[in-house]
Formats: C-alpha cells, structure tokens, sequence
C-alpha cells in the first residue's frame, strides 16, 4: 500500500470505487482487521484499532460473496455474531433485522436454498444486526444481474437511510457509485485519486483517470497559451479554447482539456453556434441508437473521435452517418487537467481502437 | 493479551498441529523403515536364535535378488497387469458414476467402497469358490470350450490377477471418480460444438483432465499389488508366488531377517523409482 | 432416421453404463457369494459349497469358536487406531492445508510415504525395529502399525475437504466478532466434519480389513482377518461370511447416511456467472 | 545387531496361576480332537475333562504348520512373554528346538501317574526329553498320500503324484519339509533316517522339478483337508489320521501308505514359558493318558495311539478299529514307516533355505 | 418450451434478450445440438437439423463462462475444431484468427494465464475459426466488469462486420443487446414478446414486458373512451388524454398508456406546457444525479410516481425536490398496450416500492 488517507464522514454512505485489482479489498480488509497495515494507522473517531484483533473491533463486513455459513439456517447466520458476544434477547433482534431486509418467514432456510438477491440481503443482515459502527460492504452487488442489482442498491440505499450507519461501499461499477454514495472516492492503483460528492466527482474530476472511470470525457491534449481574466487559454490542434480558472487543476504547461459527450451538441455548420460556445468541426463516423439517447462519434480534422451523445428527447433530429458536423460546448462546462496525469487508469487489456494517447473515452453512465 | 505474544502462539501452532501426527510417523514408519535398512545388513550366518551381529553384509542384496529376482519380475507384472486391467475397468466405472449416474451417483459410490469393509481376506476365499475347479463358473467355461476339459482358473496367473486387480480396483476407481467429478461439464458440451465426436471428446478433453485421478489411482493400486501375497497364496501356485510370499516366509517361516529385510529394502527402492519416474512423466500435482 | 441408426446411437450412448454396471457386478460378486454362503448350511465342516439355506448362522454367529473374539479384537483396534489416527491425521491436514511452516515440505512427504509402502515392507520394517528394540508383539503394536498407515489417508481426506473450503468463512467469523477458537469451533470444524468422518469411516475399514501388516506385527493376538487366515486353514466356518455380510451392510448403511445427513454440497465450477435469482433447489 | 533368543529356567521364570484360575488354554492341530457326531461343537471328552475338573478349557486349533507356528510365537518366547497358550502340540523335531531354546516348562511327573505308566516305551526317553517331563506324546501318526477318488483314479506311489500328468495342478504336497522330502527319499529307495546330502538334493530336484512343471498346486500344512474334500484338489500328500476321518464321510477319499515307505513322527504336548495354568495342563494330559480316553479319542481321529492299553478298550468301542494298523501299526506297517533323521543344526539350515526355495516362500 | 418460432437474418447481429431463468440458454443450445426440443424443428436455411448430433452442425458457440480447455494452450484451444474436422493448414488459420481477436504472440499461454478479456477472445476465436453458418454467444461478457465488457463489445461488433457470420446474442443486458444489434428479439418464460431493430423495440414496444425490460416506461392504466381522427381517447385516472392510432397496440377495453422518462419534460406551471402536448401535474418527490442526466420522481394527484429524466446537456435547470411541477409529452411519444399483457416480467423478487401494480417502471439504459 502506498500512503492512503481516508477520511470517512460518519453516517454517510461513502463509496470507494476503482478498477479491479486496484486495492479495495485490501483497504477494507485493514480496516476489518483481517489483514494487518505494513506501515500506517487505522483509527476509528479517535480510536486507533490498527492492531485490534478483527474480532474485537466494532465494524463488520458484508463479504463480497457473501460468505455465508453454508451449515447454518438464515437465523443462525444472522444470529452469529450477536451469540458470539452473548447478548441477550437474540431471537427478537434477529426477526427485526429479517424484517428489515425483507426475509421474514426465511429464516429456516439454508443459505443454498435461497436466491442471490436473498443470500445477499441475508448477509447485510448478519452483519447489521451488530449494530457496527461501520459497515464494510465488499462488492456486494456484484454477482447479481443487471436487473436485480438495481433493485438492490435500492435497498441498500433505504436501509443505510433507515439504521444511519456508516456504510464503506467497494464497488467497481461507476453507476452504483454515483446512485447510491453521499461521497465517492476514486481508488486506482493503490491511491486515492479524488474524493467528493458524486456530482463534484462527475462534473469536476481532478485526474484524467478520474475523468475517463467515471462517466466518459473528450479530452483533448493542448497547452496553456495564456490567461485572459478568468479564463485559462488553451490551444489544442490548432483551435484556440479557453476554460473558466475554476475549472482548471492546471493553469499552465502541457493540459488536458475535458468535455463530457452529453456536453456537445451537434449542428451543421459554424453559424449555427450560439454566442459564447466553442466549437470543433468534423464528420460523423457512427452513430449508435440507445434509446433515451443517440452516440455519435465525430472524426475531427486532426483525426481524433469525439463521443457526443444526443439525448432522444423528441427534439433533436438524427443525424446520418458521414454528415459534416459542429460540435460545440460551453466553456463553462469544460474542465482543465494536467496532461501528466494517466489517463489510462491502470488497465493492462490493448485499447481496441487506439488512435493515439489522445483523446481517451473512458466509458461511464450515459 | 500482547500482540507480540500472541503472535508468536500463531507462528507455533502449525508446529503443535503437525508434531503429534509428524512424531508419530517417524517412530513408527520411518525408524523402522531405518532399522529395515539395517536389518538387511545383518550377518547372514547369524539366526534370531544365537542372535544377529551387524556386518554391513552387503552381499546379502545380491544374494536375495540373485535368489528370488524371478519373484520380484513376477509381481511386477502381474500388478502391472492388474494395474492396467483396473484402470481399464476403472475407468468405466468411475466415469459412469461421476458423470452419467445423476441420482444414483451416492449409492453406487458407496457400492464401490462398500466392500472393503468386508474383509479382503474374505472376498479373496469367494472368489477361490467362485473359481473353484468344481465351480459353476470353471464347468461354464467348459461346457462353453473356452476351458479345456481339465482346465482350471484357481491356481493360475489368471486367478491371482483377477485377485489383484478386484481387490484394488476401488482405488484405482475412487481419485479418477473424483477427478471426473470436479471437471467442468461445460468443456464437454464445448467440445462437442467444436465438432468433436464423443470418441474424440473422451480422447482430447475428458482423459487428459482425469489424467492426475488416473495417475493417483494407477500408483494406489499397483504399489500395494506389488506387495499382495494374499492373493498368490490363496488363488496360485508356487509358480505365481510373488516378491510379498518371499518376505513373508522369510520372516515369518524361514526366520531370514537379513535376507527379508534386504528383499523388503530392494522392492521399496524399486517401487519409488518406478513411482517418482512415473510422476515425473505422468506430471501429476498429487497422489490422493 | 431408420431404426437401425437409432438403435445404434443409443448403444453409443449407453455403451459406458452397461460396462460400469459389469464391473459394478465383478466388484459385488465376491460379497454376493459370501452373502450366500452366509445362509449356507454347509455338509461337512469341511465343504465350502451351497448346501442347504438356513439362518442358524446369522442367529449364532458365535457358534465359531474363537471368531467373535477376534471379531471384537479387531473392532476394538479399528476404534483405537481410528480415534488416534483420526485426531492426528485431522491436525496436521490442518497444518498442512492452512498454515506456511518451515518443514511443511518435509512433513507432506512423511504423510505421502506410507501410502507409496507396500504393506509388506512397512510390516517388515516394524516388526524388524519391535524384535532389534525386544518389545513384544501383540495388541498395541497393531494399534500402532495401524495408526501409522491410516494417518496418511486420513490426512489426504481431509485435506481434501479442508482446502475445497472458503477460507472466506473463517473470516466472516472472525469479523462477526467470533475469536479464533470460537471460528474453529462454529465455522471450520462443522463444514469440515463430513471429511472427517469420511476420514475416520476409511481408517476403520483399512484398519479391520488390514491383513499384511498385522501378520507381521500381531504376535500370538487374532483379529479377524488372521483369524479367517487361520481358519481358512482348517476349513472356514459359515459364520464368517455372517460377520462379512454384516460388515458390508454396515458400511453401506453408514455410508449412506453419512452422505445423506452431510449431502456433501456439489463443489460447482468456479462460478462466475451471474447468480440466478431463482429460489434453488437442487 | 539382536540378541539370541535362548532361556534357562533361572533366566525366565513361569507362575503357576492355576490354584487362583481354573482355566486352561489348549492350542492344537485341527481334526485332533473328538468330535461329538451329533454337535460338531461339542468334544465328548474335553466336556468330560471338564466337568470332572471343574477347569475351563479352551480349545483352539490354531495350530496348521510347525514353522508358521513357531514363526508366530517366536518372538514372544524370545522374550519371555507368554503366548496366551498353556499346551501346545508341535512335531518331535520341533519340540526339540523349542525344548533346545529354553522355552518349555518342566511337568511334575508325580501329578502324571497315567503318563508314567501307559506311555508307549517306544516314546519314553528320547533324545529331547529324556525324563519325559517336557513333551509329551498328543498322537503318532503318518505321513503318506492321500486323493480323492471322485476326481482321479487311485494312486500308489510318490512319483504318480509329482509326475501323472492328468493331476497336474491338482496336487498338494505338504510344507513340512521332513514329510515331503522323507517320503521322495524313500521313493528314490533312501533311508530317511540315513541319508546323504547327495541323497536330500537329488530329492529335492525332483521336487524342483515338479513345482516347475506346474504339477505342485500348493504346499500345505494341515490345510489340504479342505480341498481335498472338496475335489479341487486331486491327490496329495496328506496325514493318516484327517484322511482317514473323511473317509468316514466320503469313502472315495482314500490314504494310501506308499509302498515305498511312509513317514512316522509323534506330536508332543508342551507347556510353554510363562503359561501359567501348568498343574491343570498336567491334569489334562494325565487324563489323556487314560486308556480309555486315548480310545474314545484314537476312534474319532484315527492316529496312532501313544497310549498303552487304549487297543483293548478299542475293542469295546469299535473292533474294526482296534485291528486297523494306521491306529494300532502292526509289523508290516511299522517295517515301512520310517521317522526322519535327526539333523544338526547347520544341516536343519540348509536342508529347510533349500526346501523352502523351492516350495516358494 | 413453449411454441418458439425464431427467424435469424442470415449475416446479421442477432441479440436473444430476456431475463435470467427466461429460457434464453436453453434456446441456443436446441440450436447447437446439446439439447433436443421434444417437439418442433431447428431449420439452417432450409435444412433441418434438428436431430443432428452437434458435432455434425455448422454452428459453434461462445460459452457463457468460455469453456476454455484448462489443460491445453491458446493455440491449441483455438485449433481444437479444425484439428477434429481434419483440415489442412490448421496453424495458418489459428493465427489468423487469433491476430483477428489480436492476441498475437498468446498462443502458448494456458488460459489460466488469460484475463478475462482475452479469453473471451480466445473462447471466440476457437468458435469463429471454424467459420460456422451461425455463431451463437450465450452471454459472453456476463462475467467481465462494466469497463471491460463496453470494450468487448465495441469488439465483438467489429468482428462480426468483418466476419460476416450470422451472430445470435444472448444477454440479459438491454444496454449491450441494444448497442450491438442490427435486430433484437426479447424472450420472457420462454416466449418470444417481440422482435425487431432496436428502434422499433424501444419506440414502440408491444407489450408491457418489453416496455419496462427494455429501458424504463411510464404506463398509465386507462380505458379508450373513443376515437378521434388518428387519435385513440384515452381516459386514465380521470385525465383526457390521446394515442395516435398507429402507436397503439389496442384500440379499445383497458389499456396502458406509456411514455418513456426521458420524453417528459418538467415545468412549473399549466401554461407552459406547449401547445399540442399533453400533461401530467404532480410533485417532486426525489432527484437523483446520474452525471448525464438527473432522474426525477413525480408524485401525481392520484398518488402515483413517474420517472423523469432531465439531460444534463447543460440547459434545463434542476428541479427542486417538492416543488409542484407539470409533466408533458407529445403525443407521437406515446404509446398504447393492452392492459391485459403482464407487465411483471416473471420477476420472483418481491418489488420494493410496491407502490401499486401501475406506473411500472422498469429499469434500463438511461
Ligand atoms: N497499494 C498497494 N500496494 C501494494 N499492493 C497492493 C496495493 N493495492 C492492492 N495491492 C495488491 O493488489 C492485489 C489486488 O488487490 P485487491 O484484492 O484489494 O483488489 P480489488 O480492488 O478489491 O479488486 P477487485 O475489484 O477485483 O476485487 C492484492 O494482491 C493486493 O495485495
Ligand atoms: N419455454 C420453456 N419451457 C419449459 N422450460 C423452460 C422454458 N424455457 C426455459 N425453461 C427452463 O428454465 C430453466 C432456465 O432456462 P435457461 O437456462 O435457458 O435460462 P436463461 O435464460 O439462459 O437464464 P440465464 O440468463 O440465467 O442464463 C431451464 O431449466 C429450462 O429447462
Ligand atoms: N490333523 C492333525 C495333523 C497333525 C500333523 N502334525 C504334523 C506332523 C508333521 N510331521
Ligand atoms: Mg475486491
Ligand atoms: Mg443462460
């Protein structure tokens, strides 16, 4: 592990997103207890537990197979914890957390007898009804299908918002992040890259992995040629652009210069731009129906393919393959980054279309 | 409780799992394998009567081999034998239960276990009844010609290999059921897309995945037929007596202590080099 | 398509049972037989053949003199050497399976040696160790030699069974505020239990049926297989195909209800699959 | 190294436990003992010995070759352990060596009136035991051929039975070396009781030959009664006394002393180190040594009888009986009878590595 | 299986759709021959096969989990169908194949040594290799993480084109069978709802199933009152409202009318909405930021909610939570199904909100 800070807000659902591989297991692990820092401090409000036995520590898991003890019934697996430290009156806090889960009437089942969806709600409730002080939620979602997974993570959101513990949320999918988190952290490579409410996150991301994991971006290399008031003047193959100072993580040097695909708009010729927007010309290569919206790939004069997606709201027209096309944005919705900033978010498949370095379409929500 | 204290408990605790079971292997198999290898070095003059003197004897190994090296050529082949037809029977067999029982799958499994609570001594005097010369089987065969008139299976190569081979047939069919058991079924069906016959599925896909259950079974059941004199002694004639009948005369009839020990020696050696030689080209991870 | 070619297509597809079931018979034969002669009234003390049907021998199955004793000599040494093989072979599965030790390559090897013996040389090489050390034969070095070729077997079940299981589990317990005794105690030991008693099940049946190395090693003590040996010399009486039959009912009775009381889970594929949302059965 | 196995009285010293237990374990041959015809559990006179003593004995026949036994409780008697045994019975020249090694316990002639006096004299005094306090005389009796006449014609001589090809794999020869090799020697004309090591080998060639030649099915102790009876087994070489037994049953079974010359050998009772029911063994074999017991025992398994005066009261039992030679040996047979030479021990050596060489084991 | 007729464009990228337990495998392998239909026949062309033992059908599969043989290397893996037909130059044409899915220089690693990514190419070059008449892809990126299966995606597309065989693609993705399929068929227990391009699914589906599984829907329970010109009346929860005839799937008896959340639009008032639309007033209950568009919950008067997403296009305005706000549509984005069709979808689960049997709303691409 690299230094890793991470300050969680208590009572929130935070959401540690990153790429498969990149440590997030690890970091819960450390923070259950189930592996030990090499270096470094867990600490809990003011507790320091770094080297607390994972047994003797207040934050429980919800694994991210579930883990479930095949041996025992629903009850038994919920009631496990709440034995092991000999409370009284097991039965009746069991049954309220079956019901919270929805699961009344499950609880002489086996974990094999049960669906995915329930062995997933069982084990939220083996470890809530702990009554933790964290929940550590390893990828709980991610064995379930599309459909069902979303109506988890509508759960999940309704019980967090119903007991008010802090919920730890790994997930790897960008969407169930930003759907469910109060905060997200992006996690690549063993870093922090960035920390925020979803909507910082999306709208103002620090690094180009940031820009690329979640959501998709155009990001077009340029170089800072100047200032003019608040604005920070970029030139980028040619075409002057400019992005708000508050916008820019760089004011200077070699920088990325960021645009959300669902930020352009096409039309067909230069006179169609309305004032203050900034424009890049270029052909239509392909465009994709998906229903509540069309992508469009716009090859530019320099070669590169812009994504542009045009909501399906029943206003715009489709627009044919070939067309030559404007794209233009505002520059309020442009961000700046530092070009040394990867982009390639430590994926290690070849790129499929690889055009260049640049721009990067990272692939997200739409 | 400190975690520095705690911490060395774990680092101990595989040792105190492991020392009773470990202890307990090498006082009684491992020294006595030691004194074995002694024993076979033991002045050959000497008799458990007057007492045994240690001479380093090494003549005694090619004494014994010079002696009984037709013993120990016979029980090669005939376990080899034995090997070969239980994998051939074997086979079949644990194919059939892993993959084509369905529900039966835990009866049958149990069927093919089952028997050795029966005493191995018991089931090799049925199959001398079921062999006997004045048997339904052997007057079967007769009637049939396919024995002569005063052909006989008892006291023949045939019965002592049927012997063997029945009698550690379940060891050959328990690794190669469980290594059926475990493989993906899907490879199959992918197979057979592939435009693969059922022939060609079982040659490319099946076997060569079985081949670790294949190599645990062929060395659980030709090293203890290699040993067997049960068999020999119940089903043959001095003529099929095996390197396991010379050891067990010689230390229980013949009171040959160095001559047994040393004929017990060669065929341990024997057996490991044929084993790790076999591993080593079978390339198998592990035996059980 | 003709019938002919259907006809062929299901002998191409069943061919695999109908050997199995043959083999399935030569591996029951035997026990057929000695179930029949079981309810045999032989002629003659000496006669092994089918007479005439009775259950005087399943009603008295001590009439044999001498068999019963040896029959409960040799249960008791299979439960001596059972338990303690048991016990020994259980912990250092565990030792081998889940901890890194130095030495752990070395013990593997001591676990697997026995199993690559011919019995008649770890029979010899006792029995050569107990005459040079002038310790005496008799009912504990049986016990012993047992113990000794059953750890190995029952090390290899239950590692086995112990390295198919999550380790996942374990720290579930552990997070779920169980201390390492109590994890061992809740999780591991209930989910490894069917190996186990599948373990002690296989050393009970190598230690009773074991013939080779306790000829070796019993001295002037009989257990069943040498008192069968013995008697096969003067002509086997009918009851011990009783104790045969019973032994063979035993174990398939046993063993089922093992398997069943422990319906020893399917171990799938590595799934990765989307989890179905369907209620499963099996 | 080990250490020899040798003891002396002072060197292992036997308890007699019999005041305190009133038991007595019984180690024999089998078909040596009678049988009751009815019960095949029941021994008229162990129960008679029984009730009149009041001593619990158990009888175990446990006892199929002198080597394999002598194997098997070797290393107890080694070490001075005792064997679970009280009496056992074991060939003459096997009762030598134990008798030699120290193993076997002195008898009070005193508690052995019948011994003393009905004891055939042929018996009295030999070599091993020469107060007749240590061996005592169970049965004579004969080792000869035996077949079954349900599977093969009749056999008269030795070398019908190594060589008749029509008995190839059908018969069984027997693991005691001094039976088997005693009976070829006299086939070839030797005297067992005299011979040449030229003479052994040229028999043991022979026998090689046979064995090679897949005539030989086995060698046997006592187990060849089982088979024989059965018919799996053709012809053998076999012991008077359990023969002629399944004659009783089944009159094809036939033994046959060859003309050639039969071999004679006593088995002797013994009393071995730490077996400490002695005063009861003495009784039994006191008991046994009455003549009348002798009979009714000599009537049910058909060996010679070392007791004197049992012939007479054969008479009242069973008169057939009381003139058949293999019990009661009249001149002719006794001339063809020959016991086996005492050996050295260098000669026991080698005589036996050979013999069991060739007998495979 | 019920009833099944399937009529797969020959060349064509042909997505099988429907949800988990649907009966979508079982389909696929009638057609490769690993299982028979008790009844009905599988046509190739205008050849039957349906007795065929699968090694004799020009058809391979990419298995759901790949199937890989574990014991032989890529190479191998990929010749394995070439090597039991005999064909001649069986190491040309794995390398061709294997640069096609450019995993040139992988042929002697084991798949174990693979990621996901690239045995999924390798699953598809042994399949591809053999150049069947049909391809079938039982949900070959079920198991790859969002970011790797949009890539493979854009892949498997590109080789299909290049290729030119016909593709059938299971999933139970809509996004992925939306974006890769020239025609999509949408199966539920067992049946086959509709079939069509994508647009026409999405646009005009016919029944409520295929309605809430392929992207979300609105439906309004109503009855037609009557006709008006190409119009169908509609009166739903006391509200006037209308179809045109040739977006409706029933023209008379209890139907539901249903409007997709991205054609409402949101605004404060009655007088707003522009003219030849129709409206819907209600309160926002919920708004949820998607980066590209916000979703919003509107209570109606009669207690029902309709889903509503704005585009993040940088125009609209967030709505407050709690505001009173109208919700609009034109007509031509409307639809009308017969009531009578099941618009559960055979889900077992039991529905969270549960706020009643209609609006449903089903979950999809956004
Ligand atoms: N910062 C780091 N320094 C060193 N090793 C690391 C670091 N982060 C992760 N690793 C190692 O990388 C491997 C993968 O980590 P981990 O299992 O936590 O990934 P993950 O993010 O949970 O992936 P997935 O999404 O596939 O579950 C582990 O072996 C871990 O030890
Ligand atoms: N029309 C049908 N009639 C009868 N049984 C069916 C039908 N369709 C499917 N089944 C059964 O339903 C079960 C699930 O089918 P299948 O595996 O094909 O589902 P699937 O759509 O591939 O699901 P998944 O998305 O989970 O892979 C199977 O047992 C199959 O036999
Ligand atoms: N059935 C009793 C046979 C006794 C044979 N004793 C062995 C004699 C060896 N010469
Ligand atoms: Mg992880
Ligand atoms: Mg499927």
């Amino acid at each position: 592990m690299d230094r890793l800070d991470l300050t969680v807000p208590a009572g929130s659902f935070f959401a540690l997103l990153g790429p498969s591989g990149c440590g997030k297991t690890t970091t819960l692990r450390m923070v259950a207890g189930l592996e030990e820092p090499t270096s470094g401090q867990v600490l809990l409000g003011t507790e320091e537990i770094t080297r607390l036995r994972p047994y003797r520590r207040p934050v429980n898991t919800v694994f991210q197979n579930y883990a479930l003890f095949p041996h025992l019934d629903v009850f038994e697996n919920v009631a496990f914890g709440l034995r092991r430290r000999g409370v009284p009156d097991v039965a009746g806090q069991v049954r309220r957390m079956l019901s919270l889960v929805q699961l009344d009437g499950y609880d002489r089942r086996r974990p094999a007898q049960l669906s995915g969806g329930q062995q997933q709600r069982v084990a939220l409730a083996r470890a809530l009804v702990n009554r933790p002080r964290v929940l550590l939620l390893d990828e709980p979602l991610g064995a379930l299908d599309l459909t069902l997974r979303r109506r988890m993570q509508l759960e999940l959101k309704r019980i967090q918002t119903e007991v008010g513990i802090t919920f730890v949320h790994v997930t790897h999918d960008q969407e169930e992040a930003m759907t469910l988190a109060d905060s997200v952290a992006v996690m690549n490579a063993g870093r922090i890259e960035q920390l925020g409410t979803p909507a910082e996150l999306y709208e103002f991301p620090a690094t180009a992995f940031v820009a690329t994991f979640l959501g998709r971006s155009n990001l077009l290399a340029g170089r800072v040629t100047g200032r003019d008031g608040d604005d920070v003047l970029v030139e980028a193959y040619g075409e002057r652009l400019s992005v708000p100072v508050v916008r820019s993580r760089s004011t200077s040097g070699a920088v990325l210069l960021g645009v959300r695909p669902e930020k352009l708009r096409l039309v067909t010729s230069m006179d169609e731009v309305p004032a203050g927007h900034q424009s890049v010309a270029g052909i239509v290569t392909d465009a994709a129906y998906l229903g509540t919206s069309t992508q469009y790939l716009v090859r530019t004069g320099w070669g590169t393919e812009l994504t542009v997606f045009a909501a399906a709201d029943g206003e715009a027209r489709p627009v044919p393959v070939g067309s030559e096309v404007v794209a233009y944005w505002h520059p309020r919705y442009a961000f700046l980054l530092d070009a040394g900033t990867d982009p390639s978010g430590g994926e290690t498949e070849p790129s499929v279309g690889s055009a260049g370095a640049v721009p990067v379409n990272g692939v997200g929500p739409r | 409780m400190t975690a520095s204290r705690s911490g060395r408990r774990r680092r101990l605790l595989p040792y105190l799992l492991a020392a009773p079971g470990a202890l307990w292997l090498v006082v009684f198999f491992l020294l006595p394998a030691i004194q074995l290898g002694a024993t076979s070095l033991y002045d050959p003059a000497g008799s458990l009567t007057s007492g045994y003197a240690m001479t380093w004897s090494f003549g005694n190994y090619p004494d014994a081999i010079g002696a009984y090296w037709v013993h120990f050529g016979r029980s090669f082949g005939y376990a080899g034998l034995a090997t070969a037809l239980a994998l051939l029977l074997g086979y079949p067999l644990a194919y059939a239960i892993a993959l084509r029982a369905g529900r039966w799958q835990n009866l049958l499994l149990v069927c093919v276990v089952a028997p050795m609570f029966t005493s191995f001594l018991v089931r090799t005097l049925a199959w001398k009844t079921v062999l006997s010369d004045t048997g339904t089987l052997v007057g079967l065969l007769r009637d049939l010609h396919l024995l002569a008139p005063d052909g006989r299976l008892l006291a023949s190569p045939v019965a002592v290999v049927t012997s063997l081979t029945y009698g550690y047939l379940p060891f050959m069919v328990l690794p190669i059921y469980a290594s059926l058991q475990r493989l993906d079924r899907r490879l199959l069906e992918a197979a057979r897309d592939l435009n693969a016959r059922p022939a060609q599925v079982f040659r490319t896909v099946t076997l060569p995945l079985s081949l670790p259950g294949v190599v645990a079974g062929t060395l659980l059941t030709f090293i203890p037929a290699a040993g067997d004199y049960i068999s020999a002694e119940l089903l043959g004639t001095p003529n099929e007596y095996m390197i396991g009948n010379v050891i067990d005369a010689a230390f229980l009839v013949r009171l040959d202590y160095p001559q047994g020990a040393a004929l017990s020696v060669v065929l341990l050696l024997v057996i490991l080099a044929l084993a790790v030689g076999y591993l080593r080209r079978g390339g198998a991870e592990e035996v059980g | 398509m003709s019938v002919g070619h259907r006809f062929w297509r299901w002998v191409a597809d069943h061919w695999v049972l109908a050997v199995a079931a043959l083999v399935l018979g030569y591996l029951l034969l035997p026990v057929a037989v000695v179930a029949g002669l079981s309810v045999n009234r032989p002629s003659s003390r000496l006669s092994y053949d089918f007479a005439e049907f009775t259950l005087d021998n399943w009603r008295d199955p001590c009439a044999a003199p001498g068999m019963c004793g040896a029959v409960l000599r040799s249960v008791q040494i299979g439960f001596l050497a059972t338990l303690v093989s048991t016990v020994l072979g259980t912990l250092l599965a565990f030792a081998l399976v889940r901890h890194r030790f130095r030495g752990r390559a070395a013990a593997n090897l001591l676990v697997l040696a026995p199993m690559a013996t011919p019995e008649v040389v770890l029979g010899t090489s006792l029995l050569a160790l107990l005459v040079a050390a002038g310790i005496p034969q008799g009912f504990w070095t049986v016990v012993i030699a047992h113990v000794m070729f059953c750890v190995s077997f029952v090390v290899v079940t239950v590692r086995a069974r112990l390295s198919g299981m999550d380790s996942r589990l374990e720290e579930a317990a552990l997070d779920l505020y169980a201390s390492e005794w109590q994890a061992f105690r809740r999780v591991t030991l209930p989910l490894v239990l069917p190996g186990i008693v599948a373990a002690a099940l296989l050393a009970f049946s190598l230690s009773f049926d074991d013939f080779i190395v306790t000829n070796f090693n019993s001295g002037t003590t009989v257990t069943f297989p040498m008192y069968v040996w013995g008697a096969n010399q003067r002509g086997i009486p009918p009851q011990v195909n009783v104790v045969g039959t019973a032994m063979f009912g035993l174990a398939l009775l046993l063993m089922l209800a093992v398997r069943v009381r422990w319906r020893i889970p399917r171990r799938r594929p590595a799934r990765t699959a989307p989890v179905r949302d369907r209620v499963g059965g099996r | 190294g080990t250490k020899g196995a040798r003891q002396t009285a002072a060197s292992c010293v036997s308890e007699d436990l019999s005041g305190t237990e009133k038991r007595l374990l019984f180690s024999n041959w089998p078909q040596y003992l009678d049988v009751d015809e009815e019960n095949e559990a029941k021994r008229p006179t162990l129960e008679a010995f029984q009730s009149r003593t009041g001593i619990q004995v158990t009888y175990t026949e446990d006892i199929n070759d002198n080597n394999e036994f002598f194997g098997k409780v070797r290393p107890q008697l080694a070490a001075c352990e005792p064997i679970g045994r009280d009496i056992i019975v074991l060939s003459d020249w096997m009762a030598a060596r134990v008798i030699g090694l120290g193993w076997a316990q002195r008898l009070d002639p005193a508690r052995m009136a019948n011994v003393g006096r009905n004891l055939l004299p042929s018996l009295r005094n030999r070599t091993y035991d020469q107060e007749n306090v240590l061996a005592i005389p169970w049965q004579c009796g004969l080792a000869g051929l035996a077949y079954n006449g349900r599977v093969t014609g009749e056999i008269r001589t030795v070398d019908e039975l190594l060589t008749r090809p029509d008995l190839k794999g059908r018969v069984t020869l027997l693991s005691e070396m001094r039976d088997t090799i005693g009976l070829i020697l006299q086939a070839d004309g030797h005297d067992p009781t005299n011979f040449t090591d030229a003479q052994f080998d040229a028999a043991l060639e022979k026998l090689k030959r046979a064995v090679a030649s897949g005539q030989i099915r086995r060698f046997t102790g006592n187990d060849y009664a089982p088979e024989l009876a059965k018919g799996d087994i053709a012809a053998c070489m076999a012991w008077s006394g359990d023969v002629i037994q399944l004659s009783a049953e089944d009159e094809r079974i036939r033994f046959v002393a060859p003309d050639s010359g039969a071999m004679l050998y006593s088995d002797d009772m013994l009393v071995p180190n730490r077996a400490s029911h002695r005063a009861h063994a003495e009784a039994l074999m006191d008991y046994y040594y009455e003549p009348a017991v002798a009979a009714q025992v000599a009537a049910y398994v058909n060996y010679i009888c070392p007791v004197q005066g049992a012939q007479a009261e054969m008479e009242r039992i069973d008169p057939d009986l009381a003139t058949n030679p293999l019990i009661f040996p009249d001149a002719a047979l006794q001339a063809r009878s020959k016991k086996f030479m005492t050996l050295s021990e260098e000669r026991e050596r080698a005589y036996e590595s050979k013999f069991q060489q060739v007998i495979g084991g």
